[in-house]
């Protein structure tokens, strides 16, 4: 009998955990011709801003050892444009819908939730309070755990919608953000958005991509991403979204088992358009080989020692430190 | 547009770090225009982690049989990996993607190429025969050495340029299309101009074009992540005024461009 | 005429910029045979503690994708065995021994410093106040700008040896404690340290490493070590040691033009002994490329457009903020 | 010990997923001992990153002419990698390195290898035998088919073990080491065991031999970073009250030790 591979954030309740993550399959069409999106749990779209954006002058991508750095400036047509040409797209999914949302103040998160919701095309909405910093407000959404209260405060009252506060892994504690989040309504929360990076050409003594930083992706953050999550799970009880690096389709089950309750696959896509189906597979393998009946009987069930490897963030603070010093 | 699986035929060293591969693709693969790209994945692993774009240099096709041809350049991680790529190998693409060259009706075709980017103006230069239009056909490169597929140019007029004037015209390409632009009587109602190269060349081309109000298409490069307009990792910078600051997408609206809009200042 | 590719470190000067780092050689003998110490600036020795500490239960290492995570556990002979066996071995040395040191409070980062000093043999104490979580108390001097100023102006006027503070990346603002340990007197920072990672075998379902946690380092981190590196050279004067993921000679010559004084090589010299000696062949020969005369023309030489890739922190707060995000 | 370069001379899979792989050093490479081993750059690029660490199945010289030879399995990035190196490659290594097994004089010694484990057990045998010393051989694998390099152990008394009963005794080599010792005669004063296979089976043997207070030496096996004793990555957990605590380090004071003290329930 087949494993059932459900999973549920907040009112809505997932094919399969499945997910592309945010700036990596635009809305969808882009991709249609390449991967089989009846057959995973939904895609997040490209983050739509207030206004639209044209974006960061080029280069805006640059390969790295085993991972990428972009810098793309999240161009997307805006609220009007997302409304005109992307929500009929998005009518057209076989699967979920989850629309992420970034804006440059409380007032633009509020108008950009409003917008979205009253669309009726989007099944959930993600949060991005994470973006590396876009003009003058730097990353402070996402790196003060007071202001992103302010945010999911604000906005939780102006939609049914589930609510996702997708975090950056760029500050100390990033279980106090999510806590934060929590404690303001979010349904749930997903990382890791990009750890910040830079690229040199030691040739023509430049900086290689246009902005000088950009957001480092790929399986060579898989690595932090766990550990991120791994700290998160502890602190929260809200399902936690988990990406970073996903490349092989064992890749995710690695994440569930750490206590994800989905997946998203980003970077690793522009290779293998296939790997979110592929991942989907491997899921059911790894249910099906632990004689389990759903995909509950992954999710964060990782085998650890007593005591060991406990982050000492908020509601995790009771247990036991980890040691993991060079 | 497709993902494709494909198989290695052949894959030469032909001059010195430049390599010419031939892929068998499946009918899948839809019949390429010349100036679209492939975006082929290299090799499995992570190194490199994504694909690279690459133009066709032809298309082949018998009976039942499809195969695409590329001419590449040795230049980092990804081509050094293809070039280790034996006869046999499986590996993936997706393609066709982009949008080619665009010939109008009744205008001769002047073709401008600057060392390897040569490859996608030979695949027009096979169309255009097949076409039985007349063409010319500029080719500039460092040296005789480094010139290739000269030979298979047929049906248009050659003309060569070498740095070091070990073939044809000593100087630049560039120097070669002005020259031959003035001697040849023709004007921007009854030429336009095709081209691919060093961006450099590219710049100066599109100069020479624009102050003449000639009709130039230039196949432009840069580093890309997803190929198919998902990502907006490849922004064409285009001149101030065009398109109120809109970047448009490299592998959606390109590669093959308007050359005379482009900013080539603020191109990579 | 050869270029000079001296570098002073407070009171300090290095024959060249290239050290091995903190971990990777040990005292330096162990290497003898393998890495040509006369030709390099110096070694940073395996951090000392005040205790000897027998490290973590294994296993201790895992190779992830262009990288590693190592959860050693400061494995040494603490201050007495330091005194005994290796200040001997130092003594002999080609190079500069630049002795690293860590303390679980105040009190015994001042023994460790005094011990040190006292001991003759090191050219510098590099404060590993940067070690991911070692017992109770956690990241707490790496994270916290409050900390590390109790540390270095604890420790400032127990010796006239240069101080270099080495920083954790594993926190938001990493300028902001660069600036503190600066305000205090450290001669130095160095960075970074590894970042806090985890990895997973799915079919075992258990973590990896014996600690679950660990310190990623290697290729892998290079791109977030520049803009942590970036981020700091912009906030302070002292010189700034460079570090994360030198794989290739040109490596180092990145870290140069981004700005730092000097550079440390880790996990790759444990796949290429030579790469210190190479790493020093490259930077000679940039200088030559840019007929420069000494390595002072490479250091901070990035050429980066007006305004762009400017991280707010203290006194970088004032200029324009950077724009990359995705 | 010594950074070397070296060039593979051959490298052949032997049965599904074990190789033999034979690389020419320079003299520069000492002489090894038997349960020494070898940290091999099996590629360039940083996939793998690390070096990967390999015991000797044999040392051959001929005139000025030295070469190592290791037994190894496929099991991940490393491994594969390795395979896929022709004859001619240049690679590196470092070596040799460790301690190996030390055989005690007019003792027998009673060699006992698991699976690809044989390899440094194939390498003591033809020590011994140039030795003239006598000694036993217990050999246990899955099948007949994974048995490697039998026909090669001479001078010594040969009993093999197989899962599935192809060859031999049909169960573990485990029992056929009760059985033989039982069987022989022998006493701790009179015999000494060397084994190298799966932990697992180590462990077995372990305990047999603490019961009976036979010496036993095993070659033991995990992940290593540098394989010089510098950055402390391979500890070795020994049972409690041995040694307070300490962890030796694999690389440096294994990879062969005294079977009976390591705490194998902790041990990877
Ligand atoms: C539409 C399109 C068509 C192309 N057609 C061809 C072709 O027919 N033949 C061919 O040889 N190349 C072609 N290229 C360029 C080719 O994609 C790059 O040379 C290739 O990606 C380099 O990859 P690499 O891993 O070898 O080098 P990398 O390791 O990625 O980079 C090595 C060096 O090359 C530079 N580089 C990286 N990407 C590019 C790029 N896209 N263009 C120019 N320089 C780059 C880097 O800055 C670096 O200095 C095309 C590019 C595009 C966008
Ligand atoms: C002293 C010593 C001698 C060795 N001698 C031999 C030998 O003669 N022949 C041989 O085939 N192997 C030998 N090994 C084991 C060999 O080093 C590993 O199998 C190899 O490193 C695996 O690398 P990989 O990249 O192929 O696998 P990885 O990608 O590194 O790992 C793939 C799988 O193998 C496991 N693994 C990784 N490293 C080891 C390890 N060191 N031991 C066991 N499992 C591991 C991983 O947990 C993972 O499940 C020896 C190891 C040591 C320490
Ligand atoms: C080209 C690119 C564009 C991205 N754009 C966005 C975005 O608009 N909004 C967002 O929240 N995350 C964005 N991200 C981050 C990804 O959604 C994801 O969080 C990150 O890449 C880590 O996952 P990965 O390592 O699997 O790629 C982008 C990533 C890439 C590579
Ligand atoms: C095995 C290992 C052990 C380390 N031990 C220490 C240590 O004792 N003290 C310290 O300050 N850093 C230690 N480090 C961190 C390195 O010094 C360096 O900061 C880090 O590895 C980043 O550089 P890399 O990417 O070049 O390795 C260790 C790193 C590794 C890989
Ligand atoms: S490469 Fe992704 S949009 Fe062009
Ligand atoms: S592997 Fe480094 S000490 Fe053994």
């Amino acid at each position: 009998m087949k494993p059932s591979l459900e999973v549920r954030i907040g009112g809505l309740t997932l094919r399969n955990p499945v997910l592309v993550a945010s700036g990596i399959i635009g809305y969808g069409r882009e991709y249609e011709r390449l991967t089989d999106l009846s057959r995973i749990g939904g895609i997040v779209t490209k983050t739509v801003t207030l206004r639209p954006r044209a974006g960061n002058p080029p280069p805006r991508v640059c390969e790295t050892p085993s991972g990428m750095l972009n810098s793309i400036g999240i161009e997307n047509p805006g609220l009007s444009g997302y409304l005109e040409q992307k929500v009929p797209i998005l009518r057209d999914l076989p699967c979920a819908a989850i629309v992420s949302v970034e804006g440059e103040d409380v007032g633009e998160f509020c108008e950009l939730v409003r917008g979205v919701d009253g669309s009726g095309a989007a099944h959930a909405i993600e949060v991005n309070i994470s973006c590396p910093n876009v003009g003058p407000h730097g990353m402070r959404y996402s790196t003060d755990a007071g202001m992103a209260r302010e945010v999911m405060s604000a906005i939780r009252p102006l939609t049914k919608l589930p609510l996702i506060a997708k975090l950056t892994p760029n500050v100390t504690r990033i279980a106090e953000i999510a806590q934060a989040c929590e404690d303001c309504g979010a349904d749930a929360v997903s990382l890791v958005n990009t750890f910040v990076g830079m690229a040199v050409d030691a040739r023509t003594r430049k900086p290689i991509l246009g902005t000088v930083l950009g957001g480092l992706s790929g399986p060579a953050i898989k690595p932090l991403a766990l550990a991120k999550l791994w700290e998160t799970v502890q602190a929260v009880d809200i399902p936690v979204i988990g990406m970073g690096g996903i490349a092989r389709p064992m890749d995710a089950v690695e994440f569930l088992l750490t206590g994800a309750t989905a997946v998203e696959v980003g970077t690793a896509l522009f290779a293998n358009p296939s790997l979110p189906e592929e991942c989907v597979d491997a899921i059911e393998e790894s249910v099906r080989l632990a004689a389990g009946t759903t995909v509950d009987d992954l999710i964060g069930a990782l085998e650890v020692p007593e005591g060991r490897g406990v982050i000492r963030a908020g509601r995790a603070a009771r247990r036991e430190p980890g040691r993991h010093a060079s | 547009m497709n993902l494709v699986s494909c198989s290695v035929v052949s894959n030469h060293e032909l001059n010195p770090g430049n390599f010419l591969i031939t892929l068998k693709v499946p009918r899948g693969f839809a019949r390429p225009q010349p100036g679209q790209f492939v975006h082929l994945r290299v090799g499995d692993g992570f190194e490199p982690l994504l694909r690279r774009p690459y133009s066709l240099e032809g298309f082949m096709e018998k009976g039942s049989l499809r195969a695409v041809r590329i001419y590449y350049s040795v230049v980092g991680r990804g081509s050094a990996v293809l070039a280790r790529q034996q006869k046999g190998t499986k590996l993936d693409l997706i393609g066709p993607l982009g949008i080619g060259f665009a010939p109008r009706p009744r205008r001769l075709p002047i073709l401008v190429a600057g060392g390897r980017g040569v490859a996608p103006l030979l695949f027009l230069s096979r169309r255009l025969r097949e076409r039985k239009r007349p063409y010319v056909f500029l080719y500039g490169a460092r040296s005789k050495a480094e010139l290739y597929g000269v030979r298979e140019v047929r049906g248009g007029r050659v003309h060569l340029a070498t740095d070091d004037g070990s073939i044809g015209y000593k100087g630049s390409v560039m120097d070669l299309l002005a020259r031959e632009w003035s001697e040849s009587g023709q004007t921007p109602l009854t030429a336009e101009i095709f081209t691919c190269g060093p961006h450099g060349l590219l710049h100066a081309i599109s100069d020479f074009a624009r102050d003449r109000g000639i009709r130039c298409e230039a196949s432009l490069e840069g580093p890309m992540a997803c190929a198919v307009g998902a990502c907006r990792g490849c922004p064409v910078p285009l001149l101030p005024g065009v398109d109120s600051g809109r970047y448009p997408a490299m592998c959606l609206e390109g590669p093959v461009m308007d050359a005379t809009v482009v900013d080539w200042a603020r191109l990579p």
